[in-house]
């Protein structure tokens, strides 16, 4: 350690976004020449904090520190940048219509004048043979022709290169989502190597084992607050899974759902030729797995295009519906009620003569409040004004509602709180008790528990059919990363 | 006073605001007389524009880069083709009719595969189609001026109690377009494209289904606005609907329409379309000359967008 | 594999094969054309449509649309032909005041969120408007160098071709080449991932729409070079010719995604589009809709190469 | 001798019916003349969209098709000038009429619009001895045209002080819209005595009146075939009089000739005048029966009617 005064010092940070609190009250610390971990449950406040520290959000309250600096409302992601601070944000921020090289000049202004491109393809370039050796970019690639793990790749490479400004801390919010497990344990082994010449780093992930691996203190957040804060060698698995909170409180195993009857015809199933054919019967729950951006999505979307007679290699025989993931872009209408956004698929069905029956609607919705218990004082509240995890009950409910066979689930549970979550696996096996047919894409490998089969996904094609004994962590991970290296 | 600061919240009030006080104006110039006359004149002609901006207020309402431009060359086709089948005939009016309704939908048709096939952006598509539109329409009557059955025009000009007969039509047809977009199945899946075309389709929305709606649609209301316009004025011309281009859209937009996609409402566009007649009587009115009315359209176009888009960003 | 076959390559590649194949069509249908004399009468009204479509690609570049720069470049047209003429202190004045009006209309755009498409209708009726008052008949001349500049017969390679290539390789190393240009390409692919990096959104739109009217300049002043005199309406096809013309030279609507040198062909390309019509010699009745069936023909042609990504 | 000469017609709008009068006018004359061998072609061109820049590539082209004369209306008189030098230059002959162009290389087959303008007044003047208010319709803004005809109008009414313009819309020489605007202004505006207008509007402008209860006044007419008809039915029901002024569309015959005879070498004046087409009371029912239904009414002219023009100027 170079100086005893920490590097960056956050007190009793508040920030609220309308009724939602995000932050209440959180010191944070970092100190020079350290990497921090930071974990916490879905919408814990991990990115909300971040976000503060690298000046994208003002806070309601409290204040932030770097270098012994306090930083006022003048702060900005230039201020932050002045300071030596960086971020990979979680969602993915490169320009996708500039080369590797030029999404470079985007954050670092110094590179200029004739010979600039020179100059930015070999910083970069460095860098990535830095970080990760035989990585295969080249510099002048139009970022949206690569794939997800490269832009990751080049985005961390991109936050740790450096020109003429200094570069104290960067911050890596959950870094690799997308990586395979040799990338990532490259860019563990380099923040360690990062670490060791004085630099600092805030770790964000869901893999306890690379927090574990690659910081010197971690810290935990429980919703809007950190509720633990220790040396990273005082903590083990159990301990972190503990201080989370009820994460883990669930108490079902692999093999708790035993995928018994199938009864009468599949209502999807997949081209006959593939080496893995994907079936669905009613009744069942399949779970897609695999490492996120191997084409589970693109699966589901087709299968639901199939549902709506489009023509193709799979074929399904009944409705079905979609619940999305990715509630901004895919799931939410933005300028409608909570009822309308959740009666949308129910068009037909909620019909009283020419009209939509619009008092119908509303009871029903009464109903959809109370099972999942969405938190809102009334059903006619524009749906904005839910947080995202009631925004995502509401799409559940618009699925579950409409009277369609299949249900299909894009990785439905981010942002969904811990509570919410149990029940909604409780009603998830009611209807398929009820003979509807499921299909979760989940990256929650713990989520799988509640499937009864589960296929692996790996660059778009299925790998492995895994159920019974064998649908266990050990085989979804080996199914994932197999031969992933070459 | 809550429903005073309710009602500025409504995109559509600030439509029937500008017209009440063009309105305004044009009374405290020229007399309360003139004021009655003047509003009988606006419900006349206020309600063609009403016709063919029901139809691109739809197609707006589908969202960014949604909008017809093929209006003025579709009214000016079927308008051509109705009255030079009907060739005064009364007794043809009914099959003349018809012939103006398959203009549409064949225009609706091709505008539609167009966007869907060759994927021109709408704007673009349905521009390039109305100049093969227009061809066809000089192509079969070379612009002779062919006169609409009597009865037609009688009908086209009738009042009574000194409304006009078509907008009293016209007024009821708008009642029904209101039921259509916030009531029903079609209507309800035009607004949730407009809002969010991804999150629509996954909704189990066929949003080309509703594409396609909605552009045939759109020409049939403009080929029924050529039919009854051709009524009105004595005649088809090759140039009867140059005007109602940037009208159509400026009505929908004043109206309150969002062009962002997703909201609309019909209340607006009566407002927008008394307005436009006003603002034009007015400006006649007050003698302005050509340069400094246009420049005065302008600013009061952008004015109501820079007014309403408050509300509406979020 | 066949790098050069690939979808981008092809995107890239595209205008320039469809303006090739329409010169051949044009040179076997009327060889006179194939003189240095033919090639500048084939190709010298395309350089302001070249200018105005390069104004629309930096609006399209910031995912906006300018329905008025048909009317902006009449304006300027009509400045040109009067005040630069009669006097030039007053004419430079007035057409930097456009410039500034363009860049204006930027922040408004961005600081209040408008739908730039509206914004821009409402002011073009405002352009035509003030060009009408400047010039209520069609009239003035325009200033003598403008004139020598725009009839220059220079040896070996007509003006046209040379104006055309100067105009596409300073756009294009000012814009995709140098670092500032990347900047502003950024922010129509990724404007949040710009403004994190520190640079201001405002700035950004600012300069782009001012470009735009730097541009809408030099066309309404190459214009009344080739046409000698001005009119308030002397230009209005522009505005949909420019957006077609960028589409065309492999721009897309939002993205970010543009080419200065495509954009250059793809107005020359829609320029001589209207030319190898009228040596087709079709029957009058038709000759309006042929252009617009000549415009799906080669706007569909970008079917062939757009990769058929599925849009869900 | 020009029978291995080619002229071209270079129009810029065909949107209208005078239009399509004129393209047929110069169809039926100019295919005679093919036939006859007079000349080897006679080809008619228009553009899209009424714009001067495409009518400016289009005569560049005609240019390259080597075409040895050019007959234009042009979009616009000055911004052409141009285009119609680079054609001079080439040895082309360029012979401009109705919308003529301001180069000198070119003929003009002009009709005073100025005058056009002012015999309205002069006529209402003849009409109505205590003078009284007038409503003026005009064009399309910032069309040459429109311009001129509007110049001699308010000529004609400083030159007649017992006659006011009392409002002025623009009718953009289409029905519908000259009828919306004038029923817009007519409530706001006194008893008005005469209407004024550029040709084409005259219905519309009657429709309106109608529409509005007021009584109609004198309103000059223009030329197409729903004016004169409208004319008829008043003059037989109770005795409405007025006149007609308006250009002939056949007057592109005579711009053929004008062409066809500088080519084989005649002395032309550079600037020919042609009168404009008038239609009195008293010639309503025979020119209403040489329109034909639902066009306009015309003049077309033969190479001696040509003749005589020249020879008369
Ligand atoms: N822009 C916003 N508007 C409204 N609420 C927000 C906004 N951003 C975050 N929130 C809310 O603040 C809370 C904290 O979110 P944050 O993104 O910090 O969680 P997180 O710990 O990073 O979760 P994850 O592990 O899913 O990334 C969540 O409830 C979230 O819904
Ligand atoms: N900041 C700048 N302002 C203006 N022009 C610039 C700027 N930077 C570069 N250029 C010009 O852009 C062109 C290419 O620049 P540069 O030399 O940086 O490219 P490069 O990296 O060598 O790429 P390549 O190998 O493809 O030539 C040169 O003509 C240069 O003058
Ligand atoms: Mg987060
Ligand atoms: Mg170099």
């Amino acid at each position: 350690m170079q100086s005893a005064a920490p590097l960056v010092k956050m007190s009793g940070v508040e920030k609220n976004f309308g009724a939602a609190r995000a932050l209440t009250g959180v010191d944070f610390e970092v100190n020079r020449g350290s990497c921090v971990g930071l974990v916490g449950h879905n919408g814990a406040g991990k990115s909300t904090l971040m976000n503060v520290l690298s000046g994208v959000i003002l806070p309601d309250e409290g204040e932030v520190q770097i270098g012994g600096v306090l930083l006022d409302n003048g702060y900005d992601p230039a201020g932050a940048a002045r300071h030596g601070v960086r971020s990979v944000f979680q969602e993915l921020s490169l320009c996708p219509n500039l080369t590797v090289a030029e999404n470079l000049r985007i954050s670092h202004p110094s590179i200029k004048g004739i010979g600039w491109r020179k100059a930015a393809r070999k910083v970069i370039l460095d860098e990535l043979d830095r970080i990760f050796p035989g990585h295969g970019i080249s510099p002048d690639t139009e970022v949206s022709s690569l794939s997800i793990a490269r832009r990751q790749m080049v985005e961390i490479a991109r936050a740790f290169s450096s020109v003429t400004s200094k570069i104290e801390l960067v911050i890596l919010d959950e870094p690799t989502s997308s990586l395979d497990q040799n990338s990532a344990a490259q860019l563990v082994d380099f923040v360690r190597q990062f670490v060791g010449k004085g630099g600092s780093v805030i770790l964000i992930s869901h893999l306890l084992g690379e927090i574990l691996d690659a910081s010197d203190k971690i810290v935990v957040m429980r919703d809007g607050r950190s509720v633990a804060v220790d040396e990273a060698r005082n903590f083990n698995r159990a301990r972190l899974v503990r201080d989370m909170g009820d994460v883990l409180a669930e108490n079902s195993e692999f093999g708790a759902r035993s995928g018994a009857k199938r009864e009468g015809p599949p209502v999807v199933t997949g081209p006959a030729e593939d080496e893995h054919q994907l079936v669905l019967y009613p009744g069942e729950i399949v779970g897609f797995a695999g490492l996120s951006g191997h084409g589970q999505t693109e699966m589901l979307v087709r299968i639901f295009e199939a549902a709506q007679g489009a023509r193709g290699p799979i074929v399904a025989t009944d409705r079905a519906a979609f619940v999305a993931g990715d509630r901004q872009t895919d799931g939410i209408f933005p300028l409608w009620s909570i009822t309308q956004n959740i009666f949308v698929s129910s068009l037909e069905r909620l019909k009283k003569g020419l009209s939509f029956d619009f008092e119908r609607a509303e009871r029903e919705a009464q109903d959809w409040q109370s099972r999942l218990s969405v938190r809102t004082a009334d059903m006619g509240n524009n749906i904005l004004s839910l947080s995202g995890g009631n925004q995502q009950k509401a799409l559940f409910a618009r699925a579950l509602g409409s009277d369609a066979g299949i249900v299909l689930m894009d990785d439905p549970m981010r942002g969904v709180d811990v509570g919410t979550k149990q029940e909604v696996y409780e009603i998830l096996a009611e209807e398929a008790a009820n003979g509807r047919a499921l299909i979760w894409y989940t990256t929650e490998t713990d989520e799988l528990k509640h499937c009864d089969r589960v296929y692996v996904f790996r660059e778009g094609k299925i790998v492995a059919e895994l159920s019974g004994d064998a649908l266990n962590e050990a085989n979804i991970l080996g199914a994932s990363f197999e031969k992933e290296d070459a | 006073m809550t429903w005073v600061s309710q009602l500025v919240q409504k995109p559509w009030v600030w439509a029937w605001f500008g017209a009440v006080s063009m309105w305004v104006i044009i009374t405290g110039v020229s007399g309360f007389g003139a004021g009655g006359q003047v509003m009988s004149a606006a419900a006349s002609f206020g309600t063609f524009f009403v016709i063919v901006a029901i139809g691109q207020m739809f197609v707006i309402t589908l969202g960014p880069g949604n909008v017809d431009l093929s209006i003025p060359a579709c009214m000016t086709l079927s308008a051509t083709l109705a009255m030079k089948f009907m060739n005064g005939d009364p007794g043809l009016l009914v099959p003349g009719f018809l012939i103006s309704l398959g203009v549409g939908l064949a225009i609706g048709t091709t505008n539609f595969l167009l966007i869907l096939f060759l994927r021109i952006p709408p704007i673009i598509a349905t521009l390039s189609a109305s100049f093969l539109y227009q061809s066809t329409a000089i192509w079969s009557n070379r612009g002779l001026r062919v006169k609409p059955p009597e009865v037609l025009g009688d009908f086209a000009v009738a009042k009574v109690a000194g409304v006009p007969i078509l907008t009293l039509v016209v007024l009821v047809v708008t009642v029904g377009m209101a039921f259509l977009l916030h009531r029903t199945r079609f209507g309800l899946s035009v607004l949730a494209v407009g809002q969010n075309e991804k999150a629509a389709k996954l909704a189990g929305i066929r949003v080309e289904r509703v594409r396609f709606l909605t552009y045939l649609m759109c020409a049939v209301f403009a080929s029924v606005c050529g039919f009854f316009l051709a009524g009105f004025s004595g005649g088809a011309a090759l140039n009867m609907g140059e005007q109602y281009l940037l009208m159509s859209i400026a009505v929908v937009v004043i109206g309150g329409t969002s062009v962002a996609g997703g909201y609309a409402n019909l209340t607006g566009l009566w407002g927008a379309s008394l307005f436009m007649f006003l603002l034009v009587s007015m400006l006649n009115t007050l003698g302005l000359s050509a340069g400094y009315r246009l420049i005065v359209t302008g600013a009061i176009i952008v004015a109501v967008i820079v007014v309403s888009g408050r509300k509406l960003a979020r | 594999m066949a790098r050069f076959l690939t979808p981008k390559a092809l995107r890239t590649l595209l205008p320039a094969l469809s303006l090739a194949a329409l010169l051949a069509a044009i040179f076997y249908l009327q060889p006179r054309t194939m003189s240095y004399f033919g090639l500048n009468l084939l190709l010298n009204l395309a350089v302001p449509i070249a200018l105005a479509t390069i104004a629309q690609m930096f609006i399209l570049c910031v995912n906006d649309l300018d329905l008025s720069l048909g009317a902006f470049v009449s304006l300027t047209a009509c400045i040109t032909a009067t005040w630069l003429n009669d006097t030039p202190l007053l004419g430079v004045l007035a057409l930097a005041a456009c410039v500034v009006a363009y860049g204006a209309l930027g922040a408004l755009i961005h600081l209040r969120n408008l739908p730039s498409i509206v914004v821009t209708l409402g002011m073009s009726f405002v352009w035509t408007g003030i060009a009408v008052l400047i010039l209520p008949t069609p009239g003035g001349s325009a200033p003598e160098w403008i004139r020598t500049l725009m009839t220059l017969k220079p040896s070996l390679v007509p003006f046209p071709i040379i104006a055309s290539v100067v105009i596409a390789l300073v756009v294009h190393i000012g814009l995709m080449r140098s670092a500032a240009g990347t900047v502003l390409r950024g922010v129509g692919g990724n404007p949040k991932s710009v403004e994190r990096a520190g640079w201001s959104l405002l700035r950004v739109k600012v300069t782009m729409f001012s470009l735009a009217g730097l541009f809408g300049v030099f066309s309404g002043m190459a214009l009344v070079g080739l046409t000698t005199s001005a009119d308030a309406n002397i230009a209005l096809r522009y505005t949909l010719l420019s957006i077609a013309g960028g589409i065309l030279g492999g721009g897309e609507f939002v993205g970010g995604r543009v080419s200065p040198v495509g954009a250059v062909i793809g107005a020359i390309t829609l320029a001589l589009a209207g030319s190898f019509l009228s040596f087709l010699r079709l029957n009058p009745d038709w000759q309006i809709g042929a252009q617009g069936a000549i415009l799906i023909l080669v706007l569909a042609l970008r079917l062939l190469v757009s990769s058929r990504e599925r849009r869900i | 001798d020009t029978s291995d000469k080619k002229i071209a017609l270079s129009n810029n709008y065909a949107g209208n019916s005078w239009r399509q009068a004129m393209l047929t006018s110069w169809e039926k004359n100019a295919s005679a003349a093919v036939a006859d061998g007079t000349v080897a072609a006679a080809d008619a061109f228009t553009t899209a969209e009424n714009q001067v820049t495409e009518q400016a590539a289009q005569i560049q082209n005609l240019i390259l098709q080597g075409y040895d004369a050019i007959v234009i209306n042009a979009a616009s008189p000055e911004a052409l000038n141009g285009a119609v030098k680079e054609a001079c230059d080439a040895g082309v002959v360029v012979v401009s009429f109705d919308g003529i162009v301001t180069e000198p290389c070119a003929y003009r087959i002009a009709v005073d619009f100025h005058n056009m303008g002012k015999v309205q007044v002069e006529y209402l003047a003849s009409r109505l001895a205590d003078g009284g208010d007038l409503l003026e319709i005009r064009g399309l803004a910032g069309v040459f045209v429109d311009d001129e005809i509007s110049g001699g109008i308010h000529e004609g009414v400083a030159e007649n002080a017992q006659f006011k313009i009392q409002g002025s819309v623009h009718g953009d020489w289409a029905q519908d819209v000259s009828q919306r605007a004038v029923a817009g202004i007519l409530p706001s505006l006194p008893e008005i005595k005469g209407v004024v207008t550029q040709g084409g509007d005259g219905y519309g402008a009657a429709q309106a009146f109608k529409a509005a209860g007021r009584p109609t006044p004198i309103i000059v007419m223009g030329n197409r075939h729903d004016e004169l008809t409208w004319w008829k039915e008043q003059k037989d029901a109770n005795g409405y009089e007025t006149m007609s002024v308006s250009i002939a569309p056949g007057v592109s015959t005579l711009a053929f000739w004008v062409a066809q005879q500088v080519l084989d070498g005649a002395t032309v004046p550079q600037d020919l005048s042609v009168p404009f087409l008038t239609i009195s009371q008293d010639t309503l029912e025979e020119n209403l029966a040489n329109t034909q239904v639902g066009g306009v009414a015309n003049v077309e002219y033969s190479l001696e009617d040509s003749l005589a023009v020249i020879s008369d100027n």
